[in-house]
């Protein structure tokens, strides 16, 4: 124990000393730090604390030191994530990088891989973006049509993706081809990376509902790339995939305690009043209960699966349920929202309307794709019958 | 009960659908959007007016055609299929039904050929506070010595950045709540003491936050009865929320059936989604939900016509029916698009946006279910 | 509209007459009058009723005469049904072989079925029953099982039927069974009347959670039908099935607002009591309006069915959609009732409830089957994909 | 938060797994069912005693086993898994817990060994009214000379018909509906005064409507300070919330179980019915609900064993989840078994039978709502 106490009273007077105070003030969306060649930092403060957190390795901090990483333990870790709280800390850097590509090239890729690409997640030098999707194929990824063809030592890519994440900023993209035609749906398929810079590849940003455009699609036209970049082997990209796939599922699923921080019914109280202590309108209150005993319940079922996943006693496909019921109550949630606010929850931009009216409203509009992006809910709904129930086909 | 439409019914819808599917088309709508001015398009108004619609329900004495309440709502459907904004509702509906019920024979002179024209447009400010309500009036209608002075805040008051006129309710007396002394004017937009601030809203039609500040208006401005407004009121929400009903049924309609073309279009997993099985429940509820939607719609208008006494009830019923219906068909129509249904380029989410100001038009579901019980003595 | 005002005081005056006062009262279930050739008849009145009417074909007015039927107009008919309602009397007979047998008799039998069956069926001499479902073919109807081999003038029939309701009160069961094994589910199957006193016919009533045994099997163990007893063609037994089922179906969809005549909100009122003019309970009240609304909706859903029927536009297959949202409407009516009758709504007999609150606990299991009976709320749904959407297979 | 059960706890559980699975099974319920006497299977609540379970929660001073409520909610969901009727939560939950709460040293003495060897059963006679409620207690307990003097009428007590004792909450000062003034009695049910009807319910147990007339009873009766019950009766009536949830869980795994072998087994249109997409999701969808209410049982199990702060709101949860999980899931079993699952002979309705009554017991979903938003204070 003592060597955690020394860690915690070392990691805080480091970040004392690194941490510039403008880095501990709440983060507007725009000013995240992603990094990358062409990084744009609206704060000279953001680039130094990425790069000091970086110097550590506490961008990621468990990843192993040769890699660049802060080789830390989970206690470890732990520890500097409670430090960084404690002093309201920015996140240093945000990058598909390290919450995707990283973790799968440290399972699948190969030395040199690991060698050539960690190190730059970690400094924030190239940013990532990832590229499942196509336009033919929303929920049936697995009947993905971009085709890579091995010619000499490079392969030869064609097709498009799309809902690539801010693709228009990004560096490199990690990508699912087919290298297979022949192979069955699942079996024909590899994982590559691809440079952004190369000659072909192209992107537009598509505009979403709620007015923003953080996807894009991206489009592949006779790129070479060389067959170095393959991870995880020829025609093993699906096993690559399901484990990102998995992954990006717990991140949506706990996206029920994600967004607005303030309790729904503190919203509540300011657009329906109160009589004696209780909302004055009982039906909306109602709802409104339901929603929290809901949201409630749903942490319980996260906290037994925390524990189970200790004991290895939960079943795989149990982050469907997650997935599933957590974007569902999300998207209840501003359904809620919006019948508490009347027609203060109806602006676009422009006066009359708060920031935080017009924000939750677009929120509201985002939710909308809680339930699609990373499996829509009727995938899930698949999966837990099939892989949990054994129903049949 | 006219559940079934006449022959001179038929042809008014079927020229409203040409007019919607040539003219007011949604490439227009967007044009509207996307320009960030007052989303109204002065042509597509003009044909309006001569195709006749903004006196359907007006007496032919004044210019009319007296076409009737089914007659309106057949157009505000087709309209409404398409997302046309234009100030068809508060001008041809709800000025003309407020001067017809409330105006001296010198104001329906005065007033009721420029809307059968088209040549004036209307605002009618009430609302108040977020939520609609008859009763909550605050907005002050002083006597003085010419006439009134006006003096309060209306908000979300749809097509106020357009209007010539406004009709304004106030209250001439009786404390903020009590049904007595609600009045209503008739005023000039362009009065001294009148000021709006535009709203960009959500689904991008022309509305604005008025403010009166001691506006001074002549008795003649004065409509019904001082103080008696208030079952003037009641009458003419119920209508307008039967033929806002009207407009989302035309939505709906429209909604549903991309979804369901998209369903026998899109492929996944080698077969046509429209072959799952639980979409297609999902997609079958719909339809029933819609189903009974039509047929509410249309005999709450047919009970206007034929002057029901069960029209409060069928407007409430009609409000929250196709509240309901209409954020459930976008809700599953965004859905079931997967994430092109989240994207711009598609029009489903034009409708979401549409569909939730709708809904607080003239009262929300909580409003009107509350409503439909106490009406029923419960 | 002389001679129909000529004939409502004919009516009038024939009813003054010949209906006994003690069937001007309200009717216990138990009284209900089905006839027979074992009925047993608790009031002695209600066979002299039957049998009154039926000697004016009043028990099916607008059968053609030549059948024993009353041979009324559509519009003496009404006049005769709002005369029966002036006088509150009883039903003069009750039975499957008016509702169902009997019109596809006249649509579908031959002159001597016809000649045979229908006048013992309008004077209530023989009880029918309906043998269609089989314990392993629920909602696939068609994949009936029950056989009926054709052995010189005879079907040898054997095979089970479940659901028959009274079955073991009735004299005749109308039957579908499979002629040819060989052909597609549909094409095989005949529609058969059968003798219940022939050897081989045996039933069994089945116990419903309810408490009630409305229903029975129905075993055919080598019963012998002459092949006259086949109606509407050999192997065309499913155009005749469809028929009748569209029949039950809109019979079943117009359950709501069967049962309980008493208003939801008189019960409401007795259990949750009322708070100036309206429910005490709020968000009960808002359900009960709901509710309300949604019946109220479902009505004007029939009048415009009922005006379209009449111009030939509304779609066949509507009656799914009748059948659908009727029954879901009425298991949800009970579900309110059980929720604003409190404990009250617990009891199965005896003291401490009143008949009344016993009654509506049975009825509410009772509304559970209404989604089930006749084609069940999955098969209905199926039906609107396929037939009005157009949904593909 | 013990989440997963140790060592102890998992033979506890497997235990309780035999003896439903071997001994209290649903045939054995249906025996008692059409014996349709007193509901009650003395050989077996003479088992149960004797595996200890009627000691769970109590110290080991007075012969139980301090196993905690955890241990207590395990047995309940087992027993609830085949509708096995004992008293055991009546006599080893309810009554246990209130004198251990509320019990003199003597008063313990005397009582809680009898619970224990399972020689006396008990009851709790609170509920007044056709909905649950802790403040209404009308119920009067007058001073009076040697003790109290109990009358007043108390409905839907579980066991009534059974029990050797009463724990009878009254109102000895303030008026009906404040918190102060309502006290508790233990009192011997061969008291004279008092009259019981037995009803005979959807649910087939042991129920009773209890009359108390002028029943006098001796100081010594008297649990806890008197008009100071309150407290005891909400910690108390959290804690009945808590583990009848986890009886219905039981029950509700146990419907769901079936129906998922059922959806696997039944063949329609040549396959089998678990085949079809719309059936899977609801499957599905169900699945979600049992296992969150399967968590929220058991984080609310636990925080019981620990003294958390947050039972109260943990018992609103977990018993509104329950209701609502139980009625989704009998309701979605009976459709789902078609034609079968309306039989008697099938065991499901008795489950749906079961739940609700279960559903009234300690708070229907609309009291828990309620409640939890008043916690939440809003």
């Amino acid at each position: 124990m003592d060597e955690l106490a020394e860690f915690k009273a070392e990691v805080r007077e480091w970040l004392e000393v690194n941490c510039p105070p403008s880095m501990r003030t709440p983060m507007p969306e725009a000013e995240a730090c992603w990094g990358g060649r062409n990084a744009k930092y609206k704060k000279p403060d953001s680039k130094l604390w990425m790069d000091r957190m970086a110097s550590r390795g506490w961008t990621t901090p468990t990843w192993p030191k040769e890699y660049g990483g802060g080789g830390l333990t989970k206690k470890q870790n732990k520890i500097l994530q409670r430090e960084l709280g404690r002093i309201n800390a920015r996140p240093a850097l945000q990058s598909f990088g390290i919450w995707m590509l990283g973790p799968a090239l440290l399972q699948y890729g190969n030395e040199t891989q690991k060698q050539q690409h960690l190190p730059k997640i970690v400094r924030g030098e190239i940013r990532w973006c990832q590229g499942y999707s196509e336009p033919g194929a929303g929920s049936d990824l697995a009947g993905l049509q971009t085709k890579a063809t091995l010619t000499g030592d490079h392969y030869l890519v064609n097709g498009s993706k799309i809902w690539t994440s801010y693709a228009n900023y990004a560096d490199w993209i990690f990508c699912l081809v087919r290298t297979d035609p022949e192979a069955s749906k699942h079996d024909g398929i590899s994982f590559l990376l691809i440079d952004m810079d190369d000659p072909g590849v192209s992107t537009k940003p598509i505009q979403l509902i709620s007015g923003v455009s953080p996807f894009c699609e991206t489009f592949l036209e006779d790129v070479s790339v060389p067959k170095e970049n393959l991870v995880g082997g020829l025609n093993k990209g699906w096993t690559v995939a399901k484990t990102l796939l998995q992954h990006e599922r717990d991140m949506i699923g706990g996206i029920g305690g994600q967004g607005i921080k303030r309790k729904v019914e503190d919203y509540a109280k300011d657009y329906l009043g109160e009589v004696v202590g209780k909302l004055a309108d009982p039906v909306l209150r109602d709802k409104l209960a339901q929603y929290n005993m809901d949201a409630r319940a749903f942490k319980s079922q996260g906290s037994r699966f925390q524990a189970e996943l200790k004991t290895g006693s939960a079943p795989g496909a149990i982050s469907s349920a997650f997935k599933y019921y957590g974007s569902e109550l999300n998207k209840r949630k501003y359904e809620i929202l919006l019948e508490c606010m009347g027609s203060q929850a109806l602006g676009w931009e422009g006066e009359g309307f708060s920031n935080r009216e017009l924000s939750t409203t677009r929120e509201w509009l985002r939710s909308k794709a809680n339930s699609i992006e990373g499996g829509t809910s009727e995938v899930q709904l698949n999966i837990i019958a099939k892989r949990i129930l054994g129903l049949p086909d | 009960m006219a559940m079934i439409l006449n022959d001179e019914q038929n042809l008014l819808q079927q020229s409203a659908q040409d007019f919607s599917e040539k003219v007011a088309t949604i490439e227009n709508f967007r044009k509207l959007r996307d320009a960030k001015e007052r989303y109204h398009d002065q042509a597509l108004w003009k044909q309006v007016a001569e195709l006749g619609w903004t006196g359907i329900i007006v007496p032919e004495g004044w210019g009319g055609s007296e076409f009737g309440y089914l007659g309106l709502g057949l157009v505000l459907q087709q309209l409404g299929r398409h997302l046309t904004p234009s100030p068809l509702f508060s001008t041809g509906f709800l000025a003309a039904e407020i001067l017809m019920q409330a105006g001296s024979d010198a104001q329906k002179d005065q007033y009721l050929p420029k809307i059968v024209d088209g040549s004036s447009l209307f605002a009618f400010a009430h609302e108040e506070q977020i939520r609609h309500s008859i009763h909550q009036v605050t907005c002050r209608g002083e006597k003085v010595a010419a006439g009134y002075r006006l003096s309060g805040e209306k908000v979300f008051v749809v097509d106020g950045e357009l209007a010539d006129y406004f009709i304004i309710s106030a209250r001439t007396s009786g404390a903020n709540g009590a049904e007595a002394g609600i009045s209503l004017f008739v005023v000039d937009a362009s009065q001294a003491g009148i000021s709006k601030v535009q709203l960009t809203t959500v689904d991008s039609r022309n509305v604005a936050n008025v403010t009166l500040d001691n506006v001074e208006v002549s008795s003649d401005c004065l409509l019904a009865e001082v103080d008696h407004a208030f079952p003037i009121l009641q009458n003419v929400f119920d209508k307008a929320a039967i033929l806002m009903a009207a407009e989302m049924l035309g939505a709906a309609e429209d909604v549903f059936e991309r979804t369901i073309d998209y369903l026998k279009e899109r492929e996944q997993f080698g077969v046509t989604i429209g072959s799952f099985q639980a979409l297609k429940h999902r997609a079958a509820d719909m339809f029933v939900e819609l189903d009974i939607a039509k047929s509410v719609v249309r005999e709450a208008l047919s009970a206007l016509d034929e002057g029901s006494d069960e029209v409060p009830q069928l407007a409430s019923l009609a409000k929250t029916r196709l509240n309901d219906c209409l954020t459930l068909i976008t809700n599953e129509g965004v859905q079931m698009h997967g994430g092109m249904g989240m994207t711009d380029e598609f029009d489903i989410g034009l409708y979401m946006k549409r569909s939730r100001v709708a809904n607080q038009l003239f009262g929300d579901s909580n409003y009107h279910r509350d409503r439909f019980a106490s009406l029923g003595g419960y």
